[in-house]
């Protein structure tokens, strides 16, 4: 499938007109919506309904075999800025392996790590998910900075770091059930 | 509960993918994905209204919405399942492996469906 | 309570007439009809979805439906009033001059909004 690269529109906060740049290897559902300075690795699944839109906030980068799967929508805020783990400065990184599922919304400064799971509907702003973390449904995260393997249950509002220190861990089951529903993502990537 | 805020929409008209087969009475808004997997199916019956940005994924069985049913704007109904006649579902709710009844009424913004772990976390905020 | 049973549609589209005002997004099952008599009138805001068969009828006034609010097939509307955005109408419910709240849910086959006298008849049947 011929993978769309759309050059951002001049607005007034993004005058330049940088495109996309799209791993060969990644799958690309003609469905959805690129704009600006995205960085897609290799083998990332984007579903269809998805909207990644760098014109306010960038760049951003999506890390091989992650998966964004139907209606989500990455955005980010003109200012603020998280650090990738390539040490440069990003609107939205998301790390190596991770799910975004369905209808999540990752909107910059913010920075999800390798082998995370974003439940369905689930918003992510203005913080940092730490690497293994499983994020549930409908569950908010802002203005935090989640450690690495901390479980966040389904409607959990996350808003302060006290709260985000005495998360508890992930299980093999909660495991079990977040993989689970990334399968149900798999069978698109052709 | 969170809910997220109301998101623009990029796509003017609907998404259909794999198995799926529709009445030609049923309403379907703008933004709405219905997708099916390998081996999935949906089954949209007659008089059926689909609120805009509602997206239903089929996965490892059948999702039958039946007559009648009106699903809200922005609803996502993931797995297989059955969501009754006459139902209505309130918009952005989450139905996982949905077993609605007919004439059933779920509240906007809802989560029906889902097995996983919950945590109380109320106490942790409170030092 | 009673509720009548299904019954055939003879409209395969939406019947809309008077000042009637519709977002793009709006989804209307088949059967629906929305009609606003001499000055009244409907609005319906972006991503409602309304069901098969349901009659809205604005009378001496204005009938607002919110944002995101979901009508249930065959929900009768009279009158004047508002539906709050999200809110969720179950089927064959009867809203006389509504003022339904945000994310409210009323259930299948309920009447809102009845000013009329009531009577109880229990006690009269004994006899």
């Amino acid at each position: 499938m011929a993978v769309r690269s759309l050059a951002a529109p001049p607005t007034p906060w993004s005058k330049n007109l940088a495109e996309p740049k799209i791993d060969s290897s990644a799958y690309v559902h003609s469905f959805s919506n690129i704009i600006g300075d995205v960085r897609i690795g290799a083998n990332v699944l984007v579903a269809p309904g998805t909207s990644i839109r760098a014109d306010e906030g960038f760049p951003f980068s999506i890390g091989e075999n992650s998966n964004i799967q139907d209606g989500v929508v990455i955005h980010g805020l003109d200012e603020g800025r998280v650090k990738g783990d390539d040490g440069q400065s990003y609107s939205v990184w998301i790390g190596k392996n991770t799910s975004i599922t369905h209808m999540a919304l990752v909107h910059g400064p913010a920075y999800v790590g390798n082998n995370c799971f974003i439940g369905f509907r689930s918003t992510v702003f203005n913080a940092r998910v730490g690497d293994n973390c499983i994020v549930m449904m409908h569950a908010l995260i802002q203005d935090v900075e989640i450690p690495p393997g901390k479980y966040i249950p389904s409607g959990a509002i996350i808003t302060n770091q006290q709260q985000a220190d005495r998360l508890p861990d992930v299980t093999d089951a909660d495991l079990k059930f977040s993989t689970h529903v990334i399968g149900v993502n798999q069978s698109l990537a052709a | 509960m969170y809910r997220s805020p109301p998101q623009p929409l990029n796509n003017a008209s609907a998404f259909v993918s794999g198995d799926v087969t529709i009445d030609p009475s049923v309403a379907i808004a703008t933004g709405a994905i219905l997708q099916a997997d390998r081996d999935s199916q949906i089954v949209i019956a007659t008089g059926v209204c689909i609120g805009m940005g509602a997206i239903v994924h089929a996965h490892q069985g059948k999702i039958e919405i039946e007559a009648g049913a009106s699903i809200g704007a922005g609803v996502l109904v993931v797995g297989h399942g059955t969501i009754g006649a006459k139902a209505c579902i309130g918009a952005e709710t989450t139905l996982l492996n949905p077993a609605i009844a007919a004439k059933q009424v779920v509240p906007a913004g809802s989560i029906v469906g889902d097995q996983s772990r919950s945590v109380t976390l109320s106490s942790a905020s409170e030092e």
